[in-house]
């Protein structure tokens, strides 16, 4: 099956900086996938281009198969919905506002009609139709701009942090939506976040960005430092962990979740890296467990339940947490 | 407009004088048909009629008028009336012009006591006549106090009010200003103030669309014994503004 | 104050007689004015969206011309058209020439430049999340201009009241090619550059109060429409 | 078209020749109507800021009267002038009457209505959070109205050159309160209306293409300006 | 001492609509309170009320005991920052920005200078000093809004979901910040939020909205549902809680987290309401542990690490809550 996006040698600049600089990334149908990274690493520039609202300076952009150009991007938006970081709302009704993309594509009136007022009423918002847009409180017009992608039942939901401004209740509401446009629909989605907890258990893909790159794990276990090249070594503020030989540079290290390792006292192993820490947060999600670690720096490990009670580990307990120097990306 | 229509171009101070408001609506009753009077400058108007977008021009600048029918724009010049150019000036005359007869020695006059004068400058027949006038004084005016303006007669009278200046005006004008300025007749009568006015029908074979025949028969009544007599009868605060050719 | 308040008297005089001359002539201005600002909204609203929202090599230029275009004065527009609906000219055979029609040309000429710059600027001043929104909701060019002209009301109603005014206020124009003719092609302002001419200053004061209580009431009715439409 | 290409050949003389003559005329225009362009931009943009953004009863009204005046004739507000200014008038004894200082007062008249409704238009069309972030950073009145200013300067330009263009372009205004003076107060609309009534048309026509010259050139100053301003 | 805010009878409509409805509300000086609650309901009214945006259409609202009315708020507006929920960026530069507060209090130009060099600096942002309000990103927005409060150094810091669109680095930052600006700088912060554990964690007090109307407790644990009058009980979809005899309706009730007490086994005490539910998740927070737990409802309680250690609880284990019905809010 071909992938739903496919971004090859991508490159983006506003005037002279460069933002994106992505090698290679794929979207694959029918799943939800999170992108998460510090302010300005590009979340919002990237999706963007998924959205077809902006072209890649060089490089390719695929969307199923056929690369996206000025002579289709505009026939191509007809298939994504696109909920922006900072959604604006026309200065019409609630209603209006939900029923404009159902009337560019000359949808009937009735039709409309019904569909919005059907979405406004799933979103908890009915009451709002007849207010003006420009008399909503944050959270409103959210959760209008939500309502005004949805309604259009694209094949592709793109959303830029989609749950700010959104009260729990809300959070939760469409994380359940999302899962089920996935799951019973079919549809797929790229959203971004900066809760990692968010983007970790709704997803089915993480990636994380930064300085305009892509690295395909979740942000949890990342750390600042520098490589000291000829030991092999990458030193944060408060470790040293060992990383493969190849790699000569690099300000950031990252750990993906499921390759840590915990035990009751050290391993005797292949894995270079092992570190003593004291549990310091349990927190059950979904089947498994995430477990948070203070071993000088914070680390977070994902286990099952059994493992857990295997382990026969405590909150507050003393455990090792260890990883091959293979698992760690440094960039 | 269903009915026939004869476009007219003509002066602004034929048209303002309200003559052609009495003079038209017999001719327009008799005739079925509608004049559409088009008022602007002398110059404009015979380039209206050059250009054929008029039938008719009716207007007072005989040099000019002349030049008009010999290049062949015009058919013929038929006079219809005649009143005279006067000098007016601020009132008790500081220049001391009012004593003499000729209107160029005036001007002359005017010119060495540097008494500010208020010219039309705007080529019209009024201003062709000032300047022959100046000709025959042998002047090239110019300086601080001759102030060409460029505007119609009715605004040039206000600025010669306004500014305690002498100007030539047609007596229409003057008459229908008079209460609204101060200044007062100073130099009249002489010969070289005649101003006669002529109709003329634009040339059909220039422009074959001119509406020949109500040209012809306009031109037909205003030199007709009903229209030389209301020529004649028309008066504004008064007086008698133009002397008929046709008839005594 | 005598000037003024015999101004003032003729103006109330124009008025209460609702004699039919005066009454023929409100009507020529009102409907001549009305017609071209309509004509200028209609083809200059869409032409200043479409400008703001392309980029293309030789924009800033564009933009520039049509500022400049705002100078126009009416005689020079009149003289343009003269110069093509003259029976010499290459329309002459139409015999448009002091016709209202030659009047509406030559005022949505004059009107056009008006309406669309100060659209151009509307859009401008625009949130640019205006034309991203249309885009992710899968606008055409149509629809996306049909959003900007509701989105925008406020400042397309602003250029248009700008336009009527300088519509209906123009003289240049109604004079060189409509000729002023009476009960045909004679509006209030010809009419007061008529009178002014003749030193009925008064009365011309009077019909320029008058010209601007039709402009009043037009305005009053463009500004329900405006709300209506909310 | 012997009418276009005689008047654009006479046009290029007019640049070309360089005549003191058409100079004096050509910077009579420029600085007169520069002049009463930025005194009404003086008055006009502050007042009208001040109007959108109080509420105060009668507001409706009073936009409605600003919107109307924009329809002012040209030679209704050269009547009103001269009946201020002539020797009866009230004003009268200043003996301003056909002087370039009156011309530049009608003109400003003119032009303020445009510069004022185009301001108030630039200001109710600007994002409300404007407003309120003004207040919370604490901005007194005066300063308010300058952070205004310069965050809608693209409208407020666009006001102000609409009303450079109604300024320049006018001619009702410099006929009546100028006088149409050679040297003095003849500015280019008012040799275009002399042009024109003496029937030579291409030469009028030749004078209206230096003028939207002389406009451009101006209007590519301001751009700079505003370019420089950001 | 006088409360810094003091509200009285407040209420303040939209139109018609009745958003603010409060009886009494104060806020201490040198203290940080947190504001939640639901989309809607009306937190940023009350917060333009605080920063003096608006005036209550009825009641009193005083400021360090003086009445604030039109002719003293624009003076007073001089003592606050206020970020707003959407914060607007002046079309400048981002220095211009920060710097605009500083120029209408008149500092000079030097002075202005080196004020925003520093806040810029310190927030991390001093690379987008000359860059145009309009290229930023949601988060860099975000920064530069709270750099141009802070540098202000107000008496008070009204913030408005001051957080959205912060990475997580960021918000960490913020949260020291505005904790440092309260202990070292005796200046006061109110906020709202929609993440209870930033709410908890930062807030000297927390107050909750409902439809316009304040609680003074958090939002955690909340159950919507009914009263059953005679029977002095309140219904949720899961649980059947006491409440006291005099409340005769409300939809809504409300626990503090730290009226939960937690025990092994079944407690013979006055508390009357007593549920079994298990534990589901643990953290460590400063001093304190979180503990949340699964009794049909979740309840969330806040215990010390000795209370952890003497009641030998465990992440997963059985464990009992118990509260008086003096300790619920219904509304
Ligand atoms: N219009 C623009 N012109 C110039 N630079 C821009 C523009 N928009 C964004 N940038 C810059 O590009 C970089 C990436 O911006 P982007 O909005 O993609 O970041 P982001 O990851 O979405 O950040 P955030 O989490 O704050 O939303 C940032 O450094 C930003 O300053
Ligand atoms: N300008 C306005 N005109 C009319 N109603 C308004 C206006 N602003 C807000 N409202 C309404 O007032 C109520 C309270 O709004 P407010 O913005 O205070 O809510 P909030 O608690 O801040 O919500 P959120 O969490 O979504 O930001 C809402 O129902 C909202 O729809
Ligand atoms: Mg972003
Ligand atoms: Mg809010």
């Amino acid at each position: 099956m071909t992938a739903l996006y496919e971004l090859l040698s991508v490159q983006f600049a506003y005037d002279q900086a460069m933002v994106l600089d992505i090698d290679e990334f794929r979207v694959a149908g029918n799943t939800i996938t999170a992108i998460t990274g510090p302010n300005g690493c590009g979340k919002t520039t990237l999706l963007n281009l998924l959205a077809f609202l902006q072209l890649p300076d060089s490089g390719t952009l695929n969307f199923r198969g056929q690369p996206v150009n000025v002579s289709n991007w505009s026939r191509l938006r007809k298939r994504v919905s696109y909920v922006q970081q900072k959604p604006y709302l026309l200065n019409m009704s609630v209603r209006e506002n939900v029923e404009l993309g159902l009337k560019f594509r000359n949808q009937p009136n009735n039709d409309r009609r019904r569909r919005s007022a059907a979405m406004l009423d799933d979103l908890g918002i009915a009451h709002l139709a007849e207010r003006s847009a420009g008399e909503l409180s944050g959270g409103e017009v959210q959760k209008v701009a939500i309502a005004r992608a949805l309604v259009l039942e694209p094949d592709v939901l793109i959303l830029d942090e989609p749950f700010t401004h959104l009260d729990q209740r809300s959070v939760g509401f469409f994380e359940s939506l999302i899962t089920l446009l996935r799951d019973d629909r079919g549809k797929s989605v790229v959203f971004t976040s900066h809760d990692p907890i968010i983007a970790q258990v709704l997803s089915d893909r993480i990636y994380s960005m930064l300085n305009g790159r892509l690295v395909p794990c979740a942000m949890t276990n990342m750390y600042s430092g520098h490589v000291i090249a000829d030991q092999h070594l990458f030193a944060s503020s408060h470790l040293q962990i060992h990383i493969p030989e190849q790699i000569q540079s690099g300000t950031h290290l990252v750990i993906d979740p499921v390759h840590l390792v915990l035990s009751r006292s050290p391993l005797q192993s292949s894995m270079r890296n092992a570190f003593q820490g004291r549990i310091v947060a349990l927190q059950e999600q979904s089947d498994l467990i995430k477990v948070s670690i203070d071993a000088g720096e914070h680390f977070q490990a994902v286990i099952t339940h059994e493992a857990m009670r295997d382990l026969d580990i405590h909150f507050g307990d003393p455990v090792w947490v260890s990883f091959k120097s293979s698992a760690v990306h440094v960039f | 407009h269903a009915r026939d229509s004869l476009r007219m171009a003509t002066t602004t101070s034929t048209d303002n004088s309200g003559l052609l408001k009495v003079l038209h609506p017999p001719f327009e009753a008799q005739h079925d048909i509608r004049v559409d009077v088009i008022a602007v400058g002398t110059g404009k108007a015979l380039r209206l009629g050059e250009q054929g977008d008029v039938d008719i021009v009716f207007v007072h600048a005989p040099d000019a008028e002349q030049a008009f029918v010999e290049a062949g724009f015009g058919v013929k010049r038929y006079p219809v009336m005649h009143n005279d150019f006067v000098i007016v000036g601020p009132e008790g005359d500081p220049a001391g012009i009012g004593v003499l007869t000729s209107a160029s020695q005036a001007l002359k006059q005017l010119a060495e006591s540097q008494a500010v004068f208020i010219s039309r400058g705007d080529d019209s027949g009024t201003h062709k006549k000032e300047k022959s006038l100046w000709n025959e004084a042998g002047i090239e005016p110019g300086g601080d106090w001759y102030l060409a303006v460029g505007q119609g007669m009715g605004a040039v009278l206000k600025i010669a009010d306004d500014k305690g200046a002498y100007a030539l005006t047609d007596r229409g004008t003057y008459l229908a200003y008079q209460d609204k300025i101060q200044l007062k007749v100073v130099v009249e009568g002489a010969p070289a103030l005649f101003n006669p006015y002529h109709v003329i029908m634009v040339n059909p074979e220039k422009h074959p669309h001119v509406n020949r025949q109500a040209a012809e028969a306009y031109i037909d009544y205003i030199r007709s014994e009903a229209g030389q007599l209301i020529i004649r009868n028309f008066k504004v605060a008064g007086k008698q503004l133009f002397h008929p050719d046709v008839i005594p | 104050m005598d000037y003024f308040s015999q101004a003032i008297a003729e103006a109330l005089v124009l008025v209460l007689s609702l004699d039919a001359e005066v009454y023929t002539v409100v009507w020529t201005s009102i409907y001549i004015s009305i017609l071209a600002v309509c004509l200028a909204a209609v083809t200059s609203i869409p032409l200043g969206i479409v400008i703001s929202l392309k980029s293309f090599p030789g924009k800033p230029l564009l933009l520039q011309v049509l500022n400049t275009l705002m100078a126009l004065p009416t005689v020079v527009v009149g003289l343009l058209l003269y110069g093509l609906l003259t029976r010499q000219g290459p329309l002459g055979e139409l015999g448009m020439l002091y016709t209202p029609l030659a009047m509406i040309l030559g005022q949505w000429i004059l009107v056009s430049p008006i309406i669309c710059n100060l659209t151009v600027s509307a859009v401008s001043s625009a949130d640019p999340r205006l034309h991203t929104t249309c885009m992710t909701l899968g606008a055409g060019t149509w629809q996306q201009g049909l959003v900007f002209m509701s989105e925008l009301r406020l400042g397309l109603m602003a250029a248009v009241v700008a336009g009527f005014g300088r519509a209906i206020g123009e003289v240049g124009v109604a004079m060189m090619l409509g000729g002023n003719i009476e009960g045909f092609t004679r509006t209030m302002t010809t009419a007061i550059a008529l009178e002014t001419s003749k030193g009925e200053f008064e009365l011309a004061l009077a019909l320029g109060m008058l010209l601007l209580l039709v402009a009043f009431v037009v305005n009053g009715f463009l500004f329900r429409l405006q709300r209506k439409s909310r």
